[in-house]
């Protein structure tokens, strides 16, 4: 595969996988992707159901780690052991699945790990308090119908979930925001308010990889485009220079990369 | 705009709280407590007069300790089945230092010692080898017993000590010290449980591990750490144990297995975890307690009391039934 | 069975004395005939009597929680079989402060611990379960010959009476025979039968078993008869209950070393009785104890659950 | 077009299919009971008699039954903890009924429903009520036992009857009777868990509940349906119990009850629900069988026995540890 | 509420809601709602995340009971007690969380409760290979990435999923066919195959209940079109007499019915 980025840009970039694979059993979900992710920029992946987006993401996230080929971050090679070390470093995702705790309450959930604790002594105890009013504050920035933060995640609908994942991932400062599909589930409202929080993020400085079957918000929001296809990466583009019909034939496997 | 999760107004909200399926699983082990109470109290009315209400609470403090253990790896989704016999193990273990000459303070700390080990040891086969929880613990059942039996020899160690007799018949008012060693131990368990971040990544881990996961939780340190904890009060468990029937013996006490679980269910925390409360299963611990407390006053026969204690446990069951 | 109709007794002569009996677990027909041996006398002397039992045999703090259930209440005796010498300790403290008479019956409060804790008991009327063990393992040495290999069938592993009751069989055979194998069959006939099979596999000249209770005993025998080996392999067992006494006259059973709970129940009831009219009781009795062996075993059946010979009953006197 | 699901090459796949994880854990108590078979077999060579195998299989036979029908109610993600109690029913109404001059078949009939019964109870409670399984089963387990004692007023009823006895000694070469009759079962039970209706329903019940909901199957039938089953397999296996000992006991049993669970862990089958074999927990019942025999032989002392059974059932575990 | 269809038409209508209303504690999911579906249409139900479009499904697929209303399908007043019910009256719904059984194959997902059985004798026993090969048929008219029917459900990635759902609610013949964000998850390809199908299964004299947050789809696809918002029924109109602008305005409250 060429590289599809100008010369120059190479010290641009934040995140690269090189020659990454990985088999489930007998499915080959990635077979040999290389990517590029630049700085400040967004950066959409599209492909079919089954191409291997989102197993591509779980293994920068730190979920899964990939087979063969490498994926260097920031200047240095990573080789995250857990979801933990991707946050330290500096990846938030919404998966797909949300990856929310249903018995937990959207406050507990927005700050699962990253919870605020208050000193007794020796002894941090959680400041209930504050999550709680940071989460209202954090929430109702992209919902419309602001789910209550007390009440269990069990209890909302699938766009609300989905609002809470994205609320998530966007609140904590970080280099890299992942978005599998954020907003597939979610109303004309709450979309438009999350493609704003997108490119509010941008324009923070923040890169994102935003997954999408959405073509129209693909052309509209991103800076360059990845395209998979049955495992494989095969083609890049920037957005400014292609077309939509150029893409969904790089999908369909109607043209070679 | 209209806002959909908007509260109705005040009335309806009270009687939809009283519909509200979680408010009467969570407190369906205090009603079938209250009405216990009430039923034997009326049928003989020696039942609440203090000294039966402070031996039903000495009786208690050792099952109420083991359930909050088991309520902690409840809520993470596991079932310690091994926490009667890491009892025994730790009480067989005290008794050999007693008898050893290692006095109380040492012989104390090597009970809790070597439940907490047996705790450490089903934790990080349960983490690191990804076993379900119900076999690996079935396993220590039988191999921590077996260990009790070696260590004794198969005998019983009588332990006559002041200190630990007054630890069983000594107390503040109604209250006996192991009663009130267990409601100290219940509510460093709720701080734990809910004021923490170690109780909130628990919760979650229970809840939905893959979620908690990718989260960046450590479930497997989470695990771990449960299975410690109820190591460690299945340790304190045994000193009180001793204490209470002044010897260390061998032979599994296994009724106290089914009642820890049994308490935790009715105090209404989901086997399949994720949710949980510690008071639950206190009161859980107190119902069983009073439930046989009870049928012994009244003189129910014995071939009775087991088809007593059955339908009781149903029917206090049958509040907690909108549980999930 | 529920003997608990005496709470509004209007008696007047009998209500200083109301009985609280405690014993072991009823899942054994051992101490369902004790429970008998105490009804029967209770109803003959018209004295009102509530009998609980632990759920198990190794239900120690259960038990313990009944007795001090029972203990807050107006019972003036209570009879007493703790499941081990000291789990009981807390609640016969209460009763010893509250100058309640305690009868304590088959398994001995350990001593040093009733001191510590000021217990003071009536009397005790006991089972020597190393004296049944001995009776077993002397009779065990007439009828297999000298130097013949023996295995072992005990309760439940670390139980304080199959400890005893094994201890007393060895000391019975002393060096004549050889216990080559002791296996726990937790006071189960079926975990019995299964062991037995597997032992009599594993030695092959095996001639004879101890078995720790009766209902394991019937599942030895039942082994024994399913492997052919009927006649070639003896068991001889402990209790005397009623089946055994049946197999023992049969020819499946050699041998049962009845200890007649009856007699203990029955004689603990008359303790109470005693102890009421304020008479001095003895401080320990000898329950009887006799080995039933096919000769016998058609007057044992006749008898029981009372003991077909005589024996000495001093509360007997007492009571009149 | 390129296919992401296509098989890799032939080689691959049967490397990948060793690697795979269900693979293990469906045979894992096969491939346990075959060390298990060969260490014994290396250190004893009575084990692999004739004769040994046929009292192995006839040792196992009950315990085969209980874990066939404990595995139907494990799919379904519940778990009948009354299952022994409720085979010490069935064995006591059996014993009443033939001692009060019933004759053999129509004794067995009671036996199979009473058992039955309790099941049905179970089951009703269960799916009308909502309540947990854990804590319906841990009360009927207790009231099982005690209408158990009740009926049988405590005795144990000895049953002495040609054909029963030809039933535990009689059979077709090292196969007994019981044996014959528990591989029935098993296959029986097979064709109803994967080539029926029901056996999709139940595993769908046990794997999405809603799912099932939503697809219009009726859940509260088949958690009916299952517990029954498990009644009915705890009836049969009450007459196998009184035709082994000769006896009808209102013994608990209570080892059957955590042996039923571990044969079927161990056989590979999700407490979690929705997905199971037969084949497993039959080999499973075997395993723990063959260990308690195979410790036997060897003389392994009686204190050590509960720790080599829990190191070798954690051992066994291991191999499914990829299980889900 | 006034009623939007014409007079003489009522004889087609398939569906009609009265007045229906549910709450969950204190959340009142549906308050008076009345739509009614019409033969042989396509309707489309839109609303923002959390307005009670699943809710008002799952009363009519039989899984929540209305607290007040009534439903009257086909002619006759319908009262679910479960959704075995409803799919005996011949509704097949495709549910938002797609109710599909994770540890069993695609094969018997897709005949969860419809299974092919063969008589041995009296014993019905399950017909797997004949229903292998129409669960092959079924899904490759509609999947790209076709999984493999024998694969289990919790293998596949979240538009393959959605395939075997939306298969199952279009493989048996059905007088109503409801989907629940049918495409939410689907890529550009199965997206285009699953809207062929719903004017497909319009076509076919099948009346179909849509509801998407997908504005172009519910304008190119749909006959009628109503809007929720926070739980009531706030319009409907005929789609090819509105416009996108209209319906966004009643959504979002800038319009009243
Ligand atoms: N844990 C797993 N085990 C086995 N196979 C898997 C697993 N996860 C994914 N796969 C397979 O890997 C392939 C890629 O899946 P992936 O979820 O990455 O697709 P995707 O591009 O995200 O699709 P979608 O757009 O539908 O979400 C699919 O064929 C899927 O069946
Ligand atoms: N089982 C339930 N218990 C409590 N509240 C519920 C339940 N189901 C739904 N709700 C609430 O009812 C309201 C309507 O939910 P519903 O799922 O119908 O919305 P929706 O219109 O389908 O939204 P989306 O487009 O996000 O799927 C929401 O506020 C939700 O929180
Ligand atoms: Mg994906
Ligand atoms: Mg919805």
């Amino acid at each position: 595969m060429t590289d599809h980025l100008q010369p120059g840009a190479r010290e641009d970039i934040l995140l690269r996988t090189e020659h990454v694979s990985l088999s489930f059993g007998s499915v080959r979900a990635l077979v040999d992707v290389s990517v590029t992710l630049r700085r400040g920029e967004i950066t959409a992946l599209v492909g079919d159901n089954g191409a291997g987006k989102s197993t591509l993401v779980r293994c920068v996230s730190g979920i899964h780690r990939p087979q063969s080929g490498r994926i260097v971050f920031d200047g240095g090679e990573i080789d995250f052991h857990s979801p933990e070390d991707a946050r330290e470093a500096g990846i938030e995702t919404v998966h797909q699945n949300l990856a929310l705790v249903e018995d937990l309450t959207v406050w507990q959930n927005l700050f699962l790990n990253r919870e605020i604790v208050r000193r007794f002594g020796p002894v941090p105890v959680l400041d209930r308090r504050a999550m709680q009013v940071r989460a209202k504050e954090m929430v109702s920035t992209l919902a419309v119908n602001v789910p209550a933060v007390r009440s269990r995640v069990r209890r909302l609908s699938g766009g609300q979930r989905q609002a809470v994942a994205i609320c998530r991932a966007a609140g904590f400062s970080s280099k890299l925001v992942i978005m599998d599909e954020p907003t597939a589930a979610l109303g004309v409202q709450e979309t438009a308010r999350v493609e704003e929080l997108i490119v509010r993020l941008r324009d923070e400085g923040h890169s994102v990889l935003l997954i999408s079957h959405n073509f129209s918000q693909v052309m509209r929001l991103s800076d360059q485009v990845w395209v998979m296809r049955a495992g494989r990466c095969v083609g890049g583009r920037r957005t400014a220079e292609t077309t939509g019909e150029e893409i969904v034939a790089l999908i369909t496997g109607a043209a070679g990369s | 705009m209209a806002n959909a999760t908007l509260a109705a107004p005040e009335r309806e909200a009270w009687s939809a709280r009283l519909k509200d399926v979680g408010f009467w699983a969570e407190w369906a082990a205090l009603v079938g407590l209250i009405v216990l109470v009430i039923v034997f109290q009326a049928l003989n009315p020696t039942f609440l007069s203090s000294g039966n209400i402070a031996s039903m609470l000495v009786a208690a403090a050792i099952l109420i300790i083991l359930s909050v253990g088991q309520t902690f790896v409840v809520a993470t989704a596991g079932i310690d089945l091994s926490i009667a016999s890491t009892m025994t193990l730790g009480a067989v273990a005290f008794g050999q230092a007693y008898a050893a000459g290692w006095g109380l303070p040492l012989s104390c700390l090597l009970a809790v010692v070597a439940a907490a080990l047996v705790g450490v040891a089903n934790g990080l086969i349960i983490a690191k080898g990804k076993i379900t929880d119900f076999i690996v613990t079935l396993g220590t059942l039988s191999a921590a017993s077996g260990l009790a039996l070696i260590l004794a020899d198969g005998k019983p160690v009588t332990i006559i000590d002041p200190a630990l007799l007054s630890l069983s018949t000594g107390g503040i008012g109604i209250f006996g010290w192991s009663v009130i060693i267990a409601f100290v131990v219940a509510v460093v368990a709720h701080v734990a449980l809910f004021h923490t971040r170690f109780g909130t990544h628990l919760l979650a881990t229970g809840g939905a591990p893959e979620s908690a996961t990718a989260m960046g939780i450590s479930t497997q340190r989470i695990k771990i750490a449960v299975y410690t904890i109820s190591g460690v009060l299945a340790g304190l468990g045994a000193i009180l144990l001793v204490a209470r029937i002044g010897a260390a013996e061998p032979a599994a006490n296994t009724a106290f297995l089914l009642n820890s679980v049994a308490a935790v269910v009715l105090g209404g925390v989901s086997l399949f975890g994720g949710r949980g409360t510690i008071v639950g299963p206190v009161i859980g611990a107190l119902l069983l307690t009073a439930l046989v407390n009870g049928l012994t006053l009244l003189g129910v026969s014995q071939f009775y009391q087991p088809l007593a204690v059955g339908i009781v446990v149903v029917l206090a069951a049958l509040l907690t039934r909108f549980q999930r | 069975a529920d003997t608990s109709a005496a709470t509004g007794a209007s008696d007047a002569a009998d209500a200083q004395t109301k009985i609280a009996a405690i014993i072991k677990g009823l899942d054994n027909p051992f101490f369902q005939t004790m429970k008998q041996g105490i009804d029967d006398q209770a109803k003959a002397a018209g004295v009102p009597v509530t009998v609980q039992a632990a759920n198990s045999i190794t239900d120690t703090t259960g038990q313990a929680d009944k007795l001090n259930g029972l203990a807050g209440q107006d019972y003036s005796c209570y009879v007493v079989n703790p499941i081990s010498g000291t789990n009981l300790i807390q609640g016969l403290a209460r009763l010893s402060v509250l100058n309640k008479t305690v009868v304590n019956i088959d398994s001995p409060v350990d001593a040093a611990a009733a001191k510590s804790a000021n217990v003071t008991l009536a009397t005790y009327i006991g089972t020597d379960n190393v004296q049944a063990g001995k009776m077993a393992g002397a009779r065990m040495t007439e009828l297999v010959p000298a130097g013949g290999d023996v295995a072992v069938v005990g309760g439940i592993a670390g139980d304080v009476t199959s400890g005893a009751r094994v201890e007393g069989f060895q000391k019975g055979i002393g060096p004549k025979l050889k216990v080559v194998q002791t296996v726990a069959a937790n006071w189960d006939r079926q975990t019995a039968l299964t062991a037995a099979t597997d032992v009599m596999r594993a030695n092959p000249n095996l001639v004879g078993f101890f078995v720790a209770n009766d209902d394991m005993g019937l599942g030895v025998a039942r082994a024994i008869a399913n492997s052919g080996k009927t006649g070639k392999v003896k068991v001889i067992s402990v209790d005397g209950v009623k089946d055994a006494l049946e197999a023992v006259k049969a020819g499946t059973l050699d041998g049962t070393v009845a200890q007649y709970p009856y007699a203990i129940g029955l004689m603990g009831v008359e303790a109470c009785q005693a102890a009421a009219k304020g008479k001095a009781l003895p401080p320990n009795v000898k329950a009887p104890v006799e080995l039933v062996t096919k000769d016998n075993a058609e007057k044992a059946l006749a008898a029981t659950p009372k003991p077909f010979g005589t024996y000495d009953d001093p509360f007997r006197n007492l009571t009149r």
